[in-house]
């Protein structure tokens, strides 16, 4: 138990965030208004690398960080979309990213975070995308369908805790890669180039391990970053991570949190209690969540998913999960010289990915969790399951409640990512608040025995 | 609301839907037999079957319970909610095994229920499965996840899972797969001897039977349906299409509307495609077979997205059974909650209304509100009619 | 000649009784159990004209209830007879008609002739939005037929999920905590229900021109709303007759002509299983 | 806590406001209101009936605390009410003072239902809420019993008379609701459809306890409490024994005079 008594300091600003805002919306700016180049749309969940061997020109577009931006930053376009796709007939059921990108193409315009609406979408030449749930593939099935069949290819990533340390699946992915390439070939008439496609590989890997390790800093009280900065600091890597220059500011990032630790400041530096957060970062409720919170001197200092989206970390090490980064150098020495090889590597990274290994499978979630609470030194769980995404292990997080209630205090509340209507926003208050309660609770029994 | 046909071999058939459990329990009671459970269509019986274990399919009960609430979100589909409800009820506990294959995501969670809270963790095997089954690697994949699912047996039941094992246990359960479609092609006549609801309880009836049993009391019935004379002459033609129900009381309401109508086909995982389709008899590799047969399947919505296109395999099936079985309307149905259904629903609609056949949408749950699916269906049924003042 | 047709809904059932195809007498009464409710309201229209229920030449049965009805000849779905009625009402030039009723909302295409030829039922989570207003108006101690003109005085209001009405109610509730005048926090819940019926009305498609029947129709609250949210606007209800009465309307239009065509056998309608145990 | 004093505890729901009135420990008055949507009057009218039913003025009274998920909404004039306490504080006060040997109460309100757990002081150990499709239970038991045209005692006693489970959808008070009235208009005895209503109740309430490990005793609040036939099916589905609380909407109330002091 840490206790942070001392006088309250002035939160640390980063220096490097602007550089990160500007990346996210020049990718999308670029998607959008390029004249020439090949546009690329589909879940940035996917290796994006082979998309890179097609030339020096390619922009992509991802859905769940596209969505989730313009969500944070057009609350009411966003509603707009969502009941546009329900109008268009997609499922009331189905995941609200999906349906709120469809609505974008339903409503023939596009809004991106640096606060602009471009009237007319803007079709890609291609959809590279990944199937990682039940829904997921179907999202860019309709896309492509109303689009007029925009040529679309999606990857079985079969995810599962461990898979990257299966061959049998390894190879799985990596064939349909292999075949995805030839793929992209065909249906660009374009030669697709390993040199470019290896060099974007590498960079691929390095911004996912450079990610764990700013993560990782975390674990230091206080945590130099909180949950709001960590939501705000992973997606660039989500929107394109094969580029130098993605490469550059999570170095840049990584020293300067670095620095941070040293000289033990925050950019929340009240953190009576240390909260483990598992849940997607739901766009609606977030600022009324984090406020209850910060009033109170929680902060959420961990989160699997804002970690494990776009990081990778030492996974299972002879049966427990580990939350240690990957040393940045390792992949600086990682063999890429052939095609298969650079293939093999990134697919390994990508089912490497904590929130790959939780989806499907539960006894890897309950591990990342134990371990989290305990490598973090957890005053509390948060778990805040999603009600439309099915990769957000809604379930896991109802077992996990059962599982940790009677350990630590544990608190469970409904949210959607980017569904405003079904953000459960005067139960999370008031279960949040309670959480809070707990805590306290805790921590005075804790001292009384 | 359903009154009993007469036919005894259907009634058996029948009895053994409602009584699912206890039928599973007759099977293994004294005798050495193993049983296991399995939860979604995509795992190889055969290889079950060839180690002499017999599986039955979990199913849902219909019980309206909240338990389920406690460990499952809200947000999955009443379906998975009830499977795993079997499980934390302890009705199967008899079973030596619970299988599944990586399935959608509602139904996975289900069997983790089963694994992590009902007792299950040290008897289960979930076998890895593509997630998409038009891709070219997908063979070789699902012929060395067979592979393994077959060493785990042996060990489990140590003797080793020899070719004509294999061999034996395809032909078996092909041999249920061609008397099943037979017994749907009679839903093609004008004045079938046998009526949908009960060629689809009987197909429901063969995913929980010992398919020995299931093939002989299958080819009675055939063998009697082809003496048998046509029921009264048939209205109007109606196709299911969509999730998995084995609510046969949805079936029995198409038949039991206020005007004359029928079920004639019904594409799901609970029916038509949980069989459509053989596993090749002709070739080496046993287990490359299995895996041809089961990657060559009517798709499931969750795994159709044909690579390149994004096509979706099921409609051309669909398609072709609308040819066959000539439906004057089609009935979507699917679990509340499910994804994949609904956002295939959205590509259908306009193929129907290309050859001009009305369709309603049932969103299923635990219970149905039968005055709710008749107004729809009836509703239906007047629209094709062109009911009028 | 005398028709008549009854429509037990979920929330309240009407009779409408037709002489010589024209208005004769009308009733709409709470629902309890449908058979008991059937009777009521069947006896409610008689007494406004002194005739039994004996007088009466054909009687057809709709709405949730309708296999209830022991003294109908013949069922026909609300759907059917939501369409046969409104043009009735309205003229051959409706083609979509919104019945948002106290359980369900339907939006049904209907020919120049009131034949239906598709139709949408709310799914799951749309349902009650009908009875949630009772429940709502009770919460905020008004009656049920004065909230939806209270909520049109306020166009500012806070906006509250319009997914599911029980999510809004308890949305709405919690509106109180940040101080939100109570007109407003009216007008926020009509806004979500009107907004939830609309999507169900795209959805669907509107073809103009556009009317609206059932309970609700009297809710100006909801319908004002729909009609701005949608962009179309509704032919105005005519005075004569209440949107609510339109399917039993429709049902008594449906008992007129099968009584006209009693001797044709191929009439494609049914005979309810109730009648067959309940001669008239 | 000083046994002299005369001290008010309001307990302001969704959907009802209670008024306590007590003199150290012996409770002299108490009454409900419906909160509606003017908190503060609400409060007030329940305040002045409750302590002028036992002839206790404003000036007598030493203090008030109130709780409820409009606590804070009242300390505003006239009431200018300092003192709040959350409401899973006061029910597991309130539980405890009503019953000595009770360690866990299961709060069944209007719009929301909870388990609070808690040691021999009422200090707080873990609590757990509904989830959000289990929200207005006690809203859906008023609607339901206005439905069939019941009275809420007359469908809980209703309800006893039984014969038959018909399963309803248990997903929602919505569902339900819907399910309920096809049942009725399939012609089901209402006392069925009255039982389908308050078993789906009984096992949401019963399901979200299943999260937490709940230590005896086990005692219930709020204004559902007072459904006999609620109450006989709770024990078989959380699988041990629980007995009502007297006065059981009053626990919050009670709880917040006394966590007056201590």
């Amino acid at each position: 138990m840490i206790e942070m008594e001392q006088e309250v300091q002035v939160p640390y600003s980063l220096k490097t965030w602007n550089e990160f805002k500007n990346y996210q919306s020049t990718c999308y700016r670029n998607y959008l208004y390029a004249s020439e180049g090949l546009r690329c749309m589909g879940s940035t969940w996917s290796v994006l690398a082979p998309l890179k061997g097609l030339g020096e020109d390619v922009l992509v577009i991802g859905g769940e960080p596209h969505a989730a931006s313009t969500a944070g930053t057009f609350p009411e376009e966003s509603r707009e979309d969502i009941s546009a796709a329900e109008v268009a007939g997609l499922g009331f059921h189905s995941c609200s990213y999906l349906k709120l990108f469809v609505g974008e193409v339903v409503r023939d315009k596009i809004a991106i975070t640096d606060g602009t609406i471009k009237e007319g979408y803007p079709k890609p030449d291609l959809i590279w995308t990944t199937h990682l749930c039940s829904q997921h593939s179907k999202w860019y099935q309709e896309v492509s369908r109303r689009l007029g069949g925009i040529p679309m290819y999606a990857i079985d990533m079969i995810g599962g805790g461990n898979a990257e340390k299966d061959p049998k699946i390894v190879k799985y992915v990596c064939d349909q890669i292999e075949e995805g390439i030839r793929w992209l070939e065909r249906v660009t008439g374009r030669e697709f180039s390993d040199e470019l496609f290896i060099k974007a590989a590498r960079n691929e890997i390095k911004v996912l391990v450079l990610w764990g390790n700013i993560c990782a800093l975390n674990r230091r009280a206080p945590a130099p970053l909180d949950e709001r900065r960590l939501i705000a600091l992973f997606p660039p890597a989500m929107v394109d991570r094969t580029t130098d220059e993605t490469v550059r500011i999570y170095e840049a990032l990584l020293k300067e949190v670095r620095h941070m630790v040293e000289t033990g400041q925050s950019v929340a530096p009240d953190q009576r209690f240390r909260i483990v957060y598992f849940g997607i970062a739901h766009t609606y409720g977030h600022p009324e969540i984090a406020r209850i919170l910060r009033d109170a001197g929680a902060e959420i200092v961990a989160s699997v998913y804002t970690f494990g989206t776009a990081g990778n970390f030492r996974g299972f090490v002879n049966g427990n999960w580990s939350w240690d980064p990957l040393d940045p150098a390792w992949v600086d020495e990682l063999d890429l010289s052939s095609r298969r090889d650079a293939i093999s590597a990134l697919v390994k990274i990508a089912l490497g990915w904590p929130t790959w290994q939780g989806v499907r499978s539960y006894w890897a979630l309950e591990q990342m969790a134990r371990a989290m609470v305990t490598e973090y030194r957890a005053d509390g769980l948060l778990l805040a399951p999603s009600r439309s995404c099915e990769t957000d292990f809604r379930n896991g997080y109802i077992g996990m409640q059962r599982i940790f209630k009677n350990e630590i205090p544990t608190v469970e509340y409904d949210t959607d990512q980017v569904d405003v209507r079904k953000m459960d926003l005067p139960g999370s208050q008031r279960k949040t608040e309670l959480f809070v309660h707990l805590m306290e609770a805790h921590r005075k029994g804790v001292h009384d025995r | 609301m359903m009154e009993k046909g007469s036919d005894t071999i259907i009634e058996r058939f029948r009895h053994i839907t409602e009584k699912a459990h206890e039928y599973a329990k007759s099977l293994s009671q004294g005798k050495e037999q193993l049983v296991a459970g399995y939860m979604c269509t995509h795992v190889p019986e055969e290889i079950l079957y060839a180690a002499g274990i017999i599986p039955v399919r979990i199913l849902s009960s219909h019980v309206s319970q909240a338990m389920t609430r406690s460990y499952m979100h809200e947000t999955y589909c009443s379906f998975s909610h009830d499977c795993a409800y079997q499980g934390l009820q302890h009705n199967y506990d008899f079973l030596d095994l619970i299988v599944t294959s990586s399935s959608c995501i509602h139904m996975g969670e289900a069997f983790n229920i089963w694994v992590r809270f009902a007792g299950f963790q040290q008897k289960s095997y979930l076998i890895p499965f593509p997630h998409i089954m038009q891709t070219k690697p997908a063979g070789g994949f699902v012929a060395e996840s067979f592979g393994e699912f077959k060493q785990f047996i042996e060990k489990l039941t140590n003797k080793s899972i020899t070719d004509n094992d294999l061999e034996r246990a395809i032909k078996v359960y092909n041999q249920t797969r061609r008397l099943l479609k037979r017994l749907w092609e009679f839903l093609r006549l004008d004045n079938p001897p046998i009526t949908g609801p009960e060629v689809a309880t009987v197909t429901l009836a063969s995913q929980l039977m010992d398919k020995q049993e299931c093939n002989q009391m299958l080819e009675q019935l055939l063998q009697r349906l082809e003496t048998k004379p046509g029921k009264a002459a048939s209205g109007v033609r109606l196709m299911v299409t969509g999730g998995a129900c084995d609510d046969m009381g949805i079936f029995d309401l198409i038949e039991h509307l206020n005007y004359s109508a029928n079920l004639i086909f019904v594409d799901s995982c609970t029916a038509a495609r949980y069989f459509w389709f053989e596993v090749p008899e002709d070739r080496p590799d046993k287990l490359k077979a299995i895996a041809e047969g089961y990657l060559g399947r009517i798709p499931c919505p969750a795994k159709d997205n044909v690579p390149g296109t994004g096509e979706r395999k099921r409609f051309r099936f669909i398609q072709q059974f609308i040819e066959d079985f000539k439906p004057d309307g089609v009935v979507f149905i699917y679990q509340r909650f499910c994804s994949p259904q609904p956002n295939d629903v959205v590509a259908l609609k306009p193929i129907l209304h290309k050859l001009g056949i009305p369709s309603t949408e049932l969103e299923l749950d635990t219970t149905i509100p039968i005055t709710q699916f008749g107004t729809q269906l009836e509703a239906l049924v007047e629209i094709i009619t062109r009911v009028a003042p | 000649m005398i028709a008549a047709g009854v429509d037990i809904g979920a929330v309240s059932s009407k009779a409408v009784i037709l002489q010589d195809g024209q208005p004769y007498a009308f009733s709409l009464v709470a629902t309890r159990t449908p058979e008991e409710s059937a009777f009521r309201a069947m006896n409610a229209a008689l007494g406004q004209i002194d005739l039994k229920l004996e007088n009466i030449d054909y009687i057809a049965a709709t709405g949730r209830g309708r296999t209830q009805v022991p003294f109908a000849r013949i069922t026909v779905s609300e759907i059917a007879c939501g369409a046969a009625g409104a043009v009735h009402i309205w003229g051959p030039s409706v083609r979509t008609v919104l019945d948002a009723g106290g359980e369900g909302c339907k939006v049904i295409q209907c020919t120049e002739k009131g034949r239906a030829t598709a139709f949408l039922w709310n799914d799951k989570c749309a349902a009650g939005i009908g009875r949630s207003m009772e429940a709502f108006a009770d919460l905020v101690k008004k009656e049920v037929t004065e909230i939806g003109k209270i909520a049109l005085q306020s166009d500012k209001f806070p906006k509250i999920g319009d997914f599911c009405s029980v999510y809004a109610q308890s949305e709405a509730l919690d509106l109180i905590r940040s101080k939100v005048p109570v007109e407003q926090i009216i007008a926020a819940y009509h806004y979500a229900m009107a907004k939830r019926i609309a999507t169900l009305v795209a959805r669907s498609g509107v073809n103009k021109d556009f009317v609206i029947i059932g309970g609700l129709a009297k809710n100006p609250g909801i319908i004002d709303r729909v009609e701005s949210i949608l962009k179309v606007s509704r032919l105005a209800p005519k005075p004569e007759w209440d949107p609510a009465l339109t399917a039993a309307l429709g049902a008594a239009l449906f008992a007129d002509s099968f009584y006209r065509r009693q001797s044709d056998t191929s009439t494609t309608a049914g005979v309810s299983q109730a009648c067959l145990t309940y001669p008239i | 806590m000083n046994t002299g004093k005369v001290m008010a505890g309001l307990d302001i729901g969704h959907v009802n406001t209670k008024a306590m009135i007590m003199r150290g420990q012996e409770i002299l008055g108490y009454c409900t209101v419906p909160t509606g949507f003017d908190v503060v009057a609400a409060a007030q009218i329940a305040l002045n009936q409750a302590s002028d039913g036992v002839g206790i003025s404003r000036g007598q009274l030493a203090g008030i605390v109130s709780t409820g998920i409009f606590r804070d909404m009242i300390k505003v004039p006239p009431l200018n009410v300092t003192r709040t306490v959350p409401e899973y504080v006061a029910d597991a006060k309130g539980a405890l003072f009503l019953n000595k040997n009770s360690r866990t109460v299961v709060d069944i309100g209007g719009n929301v239902h909870k388990a609070i757990r808690y040691d021999q002081n009422g200090n707080l150990l873990d609590v757990i809420q509904n989830d959000k499709c289990a929200d207005g239970l006690g809203i859906f038991y008023t609607t339901m019993a206005k439905a069939m045209g019941l009275s809420e005692q007359e469908m809980s006693e209703l309800a006893l008379k039984s014969t038959k489970d018909v399963p309803i959808a248990i997903q929602c008070a919505l569902s339900a609701e819907s399910e309920a009235i096809d049942l009725m208009c399939q012609g089901v005895d209402i006392a069925d459809v009255a039982n389908a209503v308050l078993k789906l109740i009984g096992e949401r309430v019963a399901a979200m306890c299943t999260c937490m490990s709940l230590t005896k005793e086990i005692v219930v609040a709020g204004g559902l409490a007072k459904s006999e036939a609620l109450l006989k099916r709770l024990p078989s589905l959380i699988e041990q024994d629980v007995s009502v609380l007297n006065l059981p909407e009053y626990a919050g109330a009670i709880g917040a005079v006394i966590s007056y002091e201590g």
